[in-house]
């Protein structure tokens, strides 16, 4: 295996409220920057190829991909444990595949096939692994939710943590503070996450929020800014996260100052609110692959053909998964009656579109 | 006209006759609207007019009620109803009650709007039909529209406090898949004071072997139905509810005993729908007498919107099913 | 044993026989429920298990929702199903639909309970019940118990996952005027394996004339309007529903086919309520051929509860009133 | 007219936050003291009135009393104009009264008699004045109605302010939040009053509110914490606010510390989750309207004889109101009928209990 080495993020890495900042000297490892690589580049090739589906008319309804924000999906993955818990909002893409998923398995979903992750039955807002809770579509009710899991956490006595993301936008849903509130009574195990992604549908933070400070309207709770936007600092302050609240010191907010380089979700051409200019911008500088690429070979890690050739293993694995999930057949029609109770415990029957209708069970 | 243009330009008159009636939602300002459905608006009135909330839907529900309270006329618009259930408390408690329990000091003229009921591919949590949850509540005035001219009609009653525009709580129950479908409109219809009373429904089209009740995008489907009844030579009578509270039962009763059969059709759950209730007034009318067949309910399935094409297509009526049950109505197979 | 001290043992029994049950809301704990409902549990379990939320229901239903999901059997009490509305977006959407959405990976042990409907001189704003609104959605099972053996029969589902118990999202409809009733208890109901199926109705009265169809309170006044009706020689049948969803329509329909008349009583609201879905389902079903007269539904009145006493008993049905109904079910007047 | 005169407020009157404290110079007048004795004394009898009513079993359901707060009803309404409004939650009799309202009214609505303030509709919660939006029964649900109200001044361009009170308990309900985020990105002449009594039912705030500080929990809108037992300060704080938000600097938060002596409502004795000592030592240390008349001796404006004549007053007036409530009919049977729409466009029929029983409009 490779051998760790220290290195150091930039200054403007992190901000905090309330608390001391990590250090910024962060130990990281050949093998895994690389493995963190791929996986980065997995995910956006998953989004794109959702993207193309989408535009192929194969995938209906919402689809919001995250292309633009790797760093955050990817770096809370390699920040927590298999142990721990994490719950969004809708675009869940890459952490549902991140936290025990498959590429296949959402790309399934999406499509509304039987291999689908929730069985077609979700589609791409609502998809779930044991250890990530969704995949959830009305704005902010994912947070409450996520300090109820960081409540079961505390109260089994896991030391374990929940980490709950939602938007700028949805940072101003009322139970969001219900939920800070409670965490902070209750000192639960529980970062709050907000994606920052500067705009919510067509709303800049700044139109949305009194406060766009994120991370800094926990009140009591103390909070950290990160380059969202930057693999190895959003790792690094992930874990530095997961052990402030492990160790039993309440809740913390977290906020990851990031951005989404397509629309808010497939209908929106993302270009009205923003101009295209600030969009390339972003793209050409921040764009957290790019720098994890340009760390990679600054560090003389890996040459620049080696990552091509993880890309084209990405672009690979995520084609394959697409070929394959296009194979799943659709769900039985017998598959609209199941999962509506825990199975064994439905009702003796339950009632179609008419009185003919009837499913027994 | 479109459906969308149709609520666009309602409320545009509106506005442009009444200084107090103002918009405010999310995205509906500079975005538009989330279905366009406010285009243009923002231009026309500007920022104070036409306001774009944060994503609080309590919270504006709420703000609506206290500016309705104090004198505006605002147009909530939520961006679907499924998202106006974290306003509920809101809708029905501030809104649909303070009127009553002020002892009749304090009206709350303010309408809720936005799409409601299950747009397509969407699953679970956007699709739900909430018709019958606010036509429970006394107080409130529900409406749910098909056509432009539905639209445009009914939505004026966010207008100013003559006597013909409703100074109550309104809820106005859109549908996401009906705003880019066209109709006709009359001259009558474009006409700027062109106003219909809340609590009439419409008979689309006349007939006289089966009546078919439907509200929102079901009427749709009930005329296709009909266009397909008609071929089989029995002439179904497709009303059009309009509005849910007050529910027009005058207006079915009288077409049920014409027609002695009755078949009603919603997108929503089955359990406490709007057919069940039409059906329990029916049964407790005069009109039960004329029924030669059991009262038929076509509704959504009693599960959760499922996401893929197959099974949601299982999950909503369609307009073959109306077909079936309106010929079972009248002991008829294929 | 009251109502009250059915569901507080319920509850105890579940929280000895396993660890993960634990009880959160407003004033469950130090203040022993601000209807007594929890009383002691505190004392006997400890602050863990017994937890005093701030007023912050939609944040709270949420959490127990999040608890469920990870692991837990959380016990929710509202202070009243009124300021359930507030949360009632966790409840349908996180609670109820998620099992669904996930393709049957995550389920949701949850149980919602508190009082519903309507107390004694609370005006609009807490009077309203919510049992036709929850009943309406898939993925959720509702109970709306009368007696302390319904109570504590039925609440046992939030006792582990043993098949018995119900591993899905609950909502306990309870009603705060009867929390003081006293019930007598059979041996067999004292047990602390005492155990009810959600989605079985019970005869509480045996009847051959007319079928009484209630739940909650208003069995009670179905009961006493039975005995009224008795000494007239009418023989009632009394059906308590226990449960809204699943709704136990067999059970309605073997004692419609017996009795040949249907009368349903609820507190609720009259519109797109309980009696409206039972009349649909009947009418619907082989039973609609065996009624004698149409389906009476007697219910709420179709207004904001009002404070003044003389004005709030017009809003609900009284004994004289269901004794009323079911004689003219039996086209007999006084 | 008496002379105004110049007294010095308790260096401990007002602690702020993002904002410069008020100046601890008040003008008072000896006229306008005396009044607000009185109308302070009549607040209580008025309480106490409907505390006998209520064990006399003449008054039902819930009933909310503010003996003990009667510094911010009398306070808040000393220091506004009749053109402002404010809205409140449940315990609101004192409110609808200083607001244009009448004790009568008030009995009378306790009583659920036809001269109630709403008909013997609305009960104890629910009474309302031309300037008062309510009570209002669900907690915090008023705040963002009360934004609203503040949204509508600013609209038509009056230059006045709306003031939304709600509890300590109230202030964690999430809505509020949400009405502080909209009040501040739009600025809305609206003071957010937390009517900090140390206990919501019988919860201490401390075990409700991870930050107990109230008037610190806006976020950017600054705050102002009042002692809420010192009428003076009170009203000198509600002036100060009311300049602030109606001279277009947005929202502001004010937080009255106060105490209530009663249960939270007639049926809690209020004694198991706070010791009668504590009751007690708020009685006779703390009490408002003890406080004033010591100001009012101390600065030789009346005499102990002079203040118990306006105590007589205070009773006799409220004992009139009572017995002329008591005289006032019980609603008319058709009056069940009225007021659920607006007169005129009510629905042709509504339906009772069963469906004889439908009424006609
Ligand atoms: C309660 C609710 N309101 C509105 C919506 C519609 N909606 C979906 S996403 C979204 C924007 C959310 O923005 P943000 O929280 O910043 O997340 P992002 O999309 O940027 O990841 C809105 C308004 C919703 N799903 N739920
Ligand atoms: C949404 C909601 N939840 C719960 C209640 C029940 N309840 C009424 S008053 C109250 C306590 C409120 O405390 P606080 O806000 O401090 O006001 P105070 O009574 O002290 O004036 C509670 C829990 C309610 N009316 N509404
Ligand atoms: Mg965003
Ligand atoms: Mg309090």
């Amino acid at each position: 295996p490779s051998q760790p080495f220290t290195v150091k993020l930039h200054e403007d890495s992190f901000r905090t409220y309330k608390i001391d900042p990590p250090s910024l000297e962060v130990q990281v490892q050949k093998d895994e920057l690389l493995k963190i690589y791929k996986d980065m580049q997995c995910m956006r090739r998953m989004e794109m190829a959702a993207d193309a589906l989408y535009k192929a008319k194969l995938i209906r309804g919402f689809c919001h991909l995250a292309i633009g924000q790797e760093a955050v999906s990817v770096g809370l993955e390699y920040g927590i444990t298999p142990e721990d818990r994490v719950i969004t909002a809708y675009r869940c893409h890459p952490f549902a595949v991140m936290r025990g998923g498959t590429i296949k398995g959402v790309i399934a979903e999406l499509l509304g096939r039987q291999d689908g992750m929730s069985k077609g039955k979700g589609g791409s807002m609502h998809i779930f692994t044991p250890s990530f809770f969704g995949g959830n579509g009305i704005v902010g009710a994912q947070v409450p939710v996520g300090a109820g899991i960081a409540f079961a956490q505390k109260y089994l006595g896991n030391k374990t943590a929940t980490f709950a993301l939602y938007g700028d936008g949805a940072s101003n849903q009322g139970q969001v503070f219900e939920a800070f509130n409670m965490a902070k009574l209750w000192d639960l195990p529980c970062v709050f996450v907000c994606e920052n992604n500067k705009y919510g549908m067509g709303t800049s933070a700044e139109r949305s929020s009194s406060n766009t400070e994120y991370f800094t309207r926990g009140d009591k709770i103390p909070g950290i800014q990160v380059n969202g936007m930057d693999i190895i600092a959003s790792r690094h302050a992930v874990q530095f996260a997961r052990n402030w609240v492990v160790e039993g010191n309440g809740p913390l907010l977290m906020e990851f100052v990031t951005y989404r380089y397509g629309g808010h979700s497939m209908s929106d051409p993302g270009t009205t609110y923003r101009t295209r200019e600030e969009v390339q911008r972003m793209r050409s500088t921040q764009d957290p692959i790019r720098g994890l690429q340009r760390y990679i070979e600054d560090w003389g890690l890996a040459t620049e053909q080696e990552l091509k050739q993880l890309d084209k293993e990405a672009k690979g694995e995520v084609d394959q998964a697409v070929e394959e999930a296009k194979t799943s057949p659709i769900p039985r029609s017998e598959d609209l009656w199941t999962d509506i109770y825990y199975k064994g415990t439905e009702p003796s029957f339950m009632r179609g579109r008419e009185r003919e209708e009837v499913h027994y069970y | 006209m479109t459906v969308r243009e149709a609520l666009n330009v309602a409320m545009e008159e509106e506005m442009l006759r009444d200084e107090t009636v103002f918009i405010l939602g999310e995205e509906v300002a500079r975005y538009n609207g989330a279905y366009k459905v406010t285009k243009g608006l923002l231009d026309k009135f500007g920022e104070k007019r036409v306001v774009d909330t944060p994503i609080t839907e309590m919270g504006f529900a709420g703000l609506a009620v206290g500016a309705a309270l104090a004198g505006l006329r605002p147009i909530c618009e939520f961006m679907t109803f499924n998202f106006a259930m974290q306003a509920i408390d809101q809708i029905v408690n501030s809104g649909g009650k303070t009127y009553y329990m002020s002892g009749g000091n304090v009206p709350c003229p303010v309408v809720f709007r936005g799409p409601n009921g299950a747009a397509a591919g969407v699953a679970a949590q956007h699709s739900q039909d909430y018709a019958s949850w606010y036509g429970q509540v006394p107080g409130l005035k529900v409406v749910s529209p098909w056509s432009a001219e539905d639209c445009k009609g009914l939505l004026k009653v966010c207008g100013p406090d003559s006597a013909i525009r409703d100074p109550n709580p309104v809820v106005f129950l859109e549908n996401e898949m009906m705003y880019g479908v066209s109709f006709p409109m009359s001259a009558e219809a474009m006409s700027d004071n062109y106003l219909l009373p809340i609590g009439k429904a419409k008979v689309e089209r006349v007939g006289t072997d089966v009546t078919i009740v439907a509200h929102s995008k079901m009427v749709t489907h009930s005329v296709e139905a009909a266009d397909i009844l008609a071929k089989e030579g029995i002439k179904a009578e497709i009303i059009n509810l309009r509005c849910i509270r007050p529910l027009d039962i005058e207006t079915i009763k009288a077409s049920v005993k014409k027609t002695n059969r009755l078949v009603t059709v919603e997108g929503g759950f089955p359990a406490f729908g709007v057919g069940s209730e039409i059906c329990a007034q029916i049964v407790e009318s005069e009109a039960f007498d004329y029924l030669d067949a059991p009262v038929e309910r076509v509704t959504g399935a009693d599960v959760p919107t499922p996401y893929a094409t197959n099974l949601e297509s299982l999950a909503f009526p369609d307009t073959p099913l109306i077909v079936k049950v309106a010929k079972r109505a009248l002991y008829r197979t294929n």
